[in-house]
């Protein structure tokens, strides 16, 4: 294969554009290391709170035709059980290690600053911070809860579609001193059952993932991209490698997949890999770094 | 032209109650007014709206059968259900067993065995030689007994307390039928049941170097791969698919199984 | 058929819940008086502006898998002219008139005022006031323009999925005096051609509608129907009669069907209000007004 | 279990150049590597990015053929490019023409016959026999001439100046035709070209009461029938259908044509 190198920051530099978004087998060190071996270039673990969460009853995920909703109801072993996680990850994985990404999930700056306390010895490769609400003041602050208790670890905050100017979130985060922005998370949805007169899931809403919310991770992303200048993580839709193409020329630096392993399974990686190589030797380009935001200039 | 309007099939649909078959105390088959395509050893999601959602093996696809035990709290709710009830369900999903070879040996434990009638209908038809196990605890615990007494096969029966067939585990009229197989390179064990089972029953067909599809059972949450919840390690016997790097210790019952094959 | 009625306000009955959303067909009286004769309940005209525009160049939309996207440049014939085609689409209808709303768009209050008093005189059976962006003070001060020019008119506030408090954002509508919500308008979206390397539509980005936003839909809208106390007006992705459904049990009186023309055609009328009726009865349902909201009840 | 990913057929896809053949001094007709499923009469969207989009006749799908008049901005890019550019298409869209009767008569004006070829030789190999009728201001105008040459048909040309065949409208060895047809019940008029044409073509069918199906053109904007950009009324003569009522005041080009057709 060839060289797919990608600088996300100067001391950090992936083998390729194709990373594992949070949240999918992210629990596991046993999957993360899977989702490794099958090619991603870097892992990033499910959203991990203070303490364990049990998650939602069932049904917690349904395909519904265009794309998937989700709701686990954001289980995840707590951030000591996670510390643990990484260190088994690295073990594992030995001589081939991989960046691993931790996701943190907190409801206020104080919880957040007490997460990034307790992960910080375990020197995350990055810490992705889910905002648990689109609010400029609010990832002001947790921003700075964060950099206080996890310096010299890069982090990159975590934004959705639901709000109404998306560039000028990406520059408050940007300016209060993030390393990177990642967009988008899952979209707010709701399936009804019309037979059962309820909400198919059992906690009501979900997120929607999958090839239903591409065009708006797009959006999202040129819109990031046009108002900062630091690397963007594109998630949202990816299926193939013509996917992550659009969301390098959009402004993605590197790419994350999610819901790509319930189309595809692990085999995703290599699919998206193989479809991306065929893309760029075919279009004549060189480097992953003459797409990144290539449709703006 | 008009357009294709997008597939909704992933989603769960209403199904119909149309017969309840009483397989044993704590155990009854659901049989359905409609059918839904699948393999034996495919399973489903069955929900009902506001107690929750589960997997269940394929008993039966033309009209669906579920075969259900009560155990907790949705599958007491299923068996409170009356001929003419709904019950929702999506799927199937995961990978079926395969046909191999002249000769199967289905070996099912307690509801484990709820696949295995179905698998036995589907093999005999293709002209395989059939043989069935089926072990439970106790008498009451057998189900499907008088189902594959139908059927052209042989049947061995077990039980822990002696109260129905020969005393003692299933593995031991097993080993003995395949002791005294024609050709062991030509035949195949099919097995369902707790996790226990299945691991005695793989390392017996790795002492005789026959091959087996072993059906694992997990706790399951999204049912779509996506959850990790029904991550299991696989046994030392199981070889790891070149294309599937890191799968033997991470292994999903929901989307690589519920079954394995080992050759 | 079986009686349908709806009432959405006291003054306001529709012969069903299923009329024409804004932005389809709404150009031209004669494709208006189509849509009434195919069977919407009511019409809404296309997004007018105080003057005509032109809109923009091709392309302006594609299908793109599971959903559209669209971006027409908000091409009108002004209000002026749009009082004159609500008066022609009267006349053409005769006795069989079905009410017609007017969707309205503005870039500052005071335009919504000028617009709002233009077609007054025509006495459109409801203002749909199309939100520039989701603000809610802007809302208010949008709301207080139009309710002055345009007394006795009721009037709609149509609202988009990107705001992360779409509930507080209808509260803040209906205290303003409004009658009603629209919700939702289509989501901000980017198609990207990677071997053009440029977004498909001459305009970059455009409004993403159909299929694919229909879980998003639900959501704003199961939102909003537990935030306030009027009307909401349900569109996005409605493409049968069980997605009908599915939104007014989610909260909508009333459903609007745009991409349902491209899928469907002018059928689409029939069409769903043929599946809504096997599913009415099926359910044993007797009236619209059981459905509404019904997943929260 | 690999799952569907969603179509995305209904995006452009990208075609490149073959060959390109002049067919006078303002058409050429693009010849692609590439072919695309469509009917005689259906159309497609062309792209050339930060250029433009615009409808144009499918004029052969094996090699996808479309020809191409130089008017204005986004063709006269097209009249710059060489074999082995790219160009960006969506489609087929719309209705595209029915067979019907034994007899078929295809009339085209200026760069109007640029879907008949194609038609001509779908009707051939269905067995019908075709006349083709080519109108234009002047010789230089014409197109396809030498390639309806080649097609087992009869062929007429008409120019208003009398720089080729008859000098005159179309319509004159048209009607002459119909008169001479053994059965204008079982025959079919196929006309493409501008409104005016059209509308003078329709009329002439009336009076002999002869089946006809013609193609219209407008300014498309969406192609999708959501804008309402391509909406034409269309003439007395027309029948609306009975499921498309309003349709007749209201007739979406892009939708409800290209083609309509009056039996
Ligand atoms: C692939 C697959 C196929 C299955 N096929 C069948 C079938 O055909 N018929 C059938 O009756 N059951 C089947 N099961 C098991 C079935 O899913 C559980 O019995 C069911 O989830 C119990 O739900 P509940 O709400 O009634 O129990 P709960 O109230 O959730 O739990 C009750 C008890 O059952 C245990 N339990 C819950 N889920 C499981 C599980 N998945 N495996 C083992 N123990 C569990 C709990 O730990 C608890 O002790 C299958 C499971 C899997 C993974
Ligand atoms: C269903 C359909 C099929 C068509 N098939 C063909 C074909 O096979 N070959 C072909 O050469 N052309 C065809 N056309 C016409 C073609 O779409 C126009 O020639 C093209 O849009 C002109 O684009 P432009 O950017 O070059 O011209 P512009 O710069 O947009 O306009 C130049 C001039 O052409 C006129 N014009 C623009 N669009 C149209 C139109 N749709 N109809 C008539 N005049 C127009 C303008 O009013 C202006 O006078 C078809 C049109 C339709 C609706
Ligand atoms: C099952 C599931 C769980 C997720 N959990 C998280 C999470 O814990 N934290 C987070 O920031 N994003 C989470 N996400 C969002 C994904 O990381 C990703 O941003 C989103 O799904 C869009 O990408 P996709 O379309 O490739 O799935 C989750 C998504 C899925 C499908
Ligand atoms: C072509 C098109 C044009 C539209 N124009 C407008 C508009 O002018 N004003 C408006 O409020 N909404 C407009 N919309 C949004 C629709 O009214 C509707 O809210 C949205 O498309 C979601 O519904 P759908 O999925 O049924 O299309 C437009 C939508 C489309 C597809
Ligand atoms: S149940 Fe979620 S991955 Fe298997
Ligand atoms: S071009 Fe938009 S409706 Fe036909």
């Amino acid at each position: 294969m060839s060289n797919f190198s990608c600088k996300l920051f100067d001391n950090l530099i992936l083998k390729s554009p194709l990373i594992l978004a949070s949240g999918i087998s992210g629990n596991s060190d046993g999957l993360l290391v899977r989702a490794a071996k099958s090619g991603a270039a870097a892992v990033t673990t499910k959203g991990v709170t203070l303490k364990y969460q049990k998650g939602a009853e069932n049904p917690v995920s349904t395909d519904w035709g265009p794309g998937l909703i989700t709701n686990l109801g954001l289980s995840n072993p707590g951030i000591e059980s996670m510390a643990y996680m990484i260190k088994t990850f690295r073990n594992e994985m030995g001589d081939q290690t991989i960046p691993i990404f931790v996701n943190i999930h907190g409801e206020s700056a104080e919880e957040y600053a007490e997460i990034a306390r307790l992960i910080a010895p375990s020197h995350p490769d990055l810490l992705e911070i889910d905002l648990p609400f689109p609010d400029e003041t609010l990832a002001r602050e947790i921003r700075h809860a964060v950099i206080e208790n996890a310096s010299g670890i890069p982090i990159s905050v975590k934004i959705s579609a639901d709000y109404p100017k998306i560039g000028q979130l990406a520059k408050v985060i940007e300016d209060a001193g993030a390393d990177a922005i990642s967009a988008i998370n899952s979209m707010k949805g709701l399936i009804v059952d019309a037979y059962a007169a309820k909400p198919f899931l059992s906690s009501g809403s979900g997120g929607i993932s999958g090839p239903a919310i591409k065009p708006i991770a797009l959006y999202c992303i040129s819109e990031i991209y046009q108002a900062v200048n630091i690397p963007v993580i594109g998630t949202g839709g990816v299926l193939t490698g013509l996917d992550m193409a659009e969301m390098m020329m959009a402004g993605a630096t590197i790419v994350g997949v999610g819901s790509a392993l319930y189309y595809s399974g692990y085999g995703a990686f290599s699919q998206i890999m193989n479809e991306f190589e065929t893309f760029m030797k075919s279009e004549g380009y060189q480097s992953t770094s003459e797409l990144v935001g290539k449709i703006w200039r | 032209m008009e357009k294709t309007i997008l597939n909704k099939e992933k989603r769960s649909h209403v199904f119909t109650i149309d017969r309840i078959r009483h397989e044993n105390e704590m155990t009854s088959s659901l049989i359905m007014k409609e059918s839904l395509e699948g393999e034996p050893g495919q399973f489903l999601l069955l929900w009902l709206p506001g107690v929750g959602e589960k997997p269940f093996s394929i008993a039966g696809t033309d009209p669906l059968v579920v075969t259900v035990a009560d155990v907790g709290k949705l599958t007491h709710e299923i068996h409170t259900l009356q001929p003419g009830d709904r019950v929702w369900i999506r799927g199937p999903f995961g990978q079926g067993y395969q046909a191999y070879g002249t000769d199967a040996l289905l070996v099912g434990g307690g509801y484990g065995a709820s696949p295995l009638l179905f698998l036995a209908e589907t093999l005999i038809e293709k002209g395989t030689r059939v043989q069935v196990f089926l072990g439970a605890r106790t008498k009451d615990l057998l189900i499907l007994k008088d189902q594959f007494e139908e059927l052209p096969l042989k049947i061995y029966i077990t039980t822990n307390d002696g109260s129905c067939g020969i005393q003692g585990f299933v593995t031991v009229p097993l080993e003995e039928s395949i002791r005294n197989l024609p050709d062991p390179q030509d035949a195949c064990v099919y097995a369902c049941g707790p996790k226990g089972m299945l691991i005695g029953i793989d390392a017996l067909c790795e002492k005789y170097n026959i091959a087996r599809q072993l059906s694992w059972e997990a706790i399951m949450r999204c049912g779509m791969g996506l959850c990790g919840n029904c991550k299991i390690e696989m046994p030392d016997t199981w070889d790891e698919p070149s294309d599937k790097p890191g799968s033997k210790k991470a292994w999903l019952v929901c989307r690589d199984g519920p079954t394995s094959f080992t050759k």
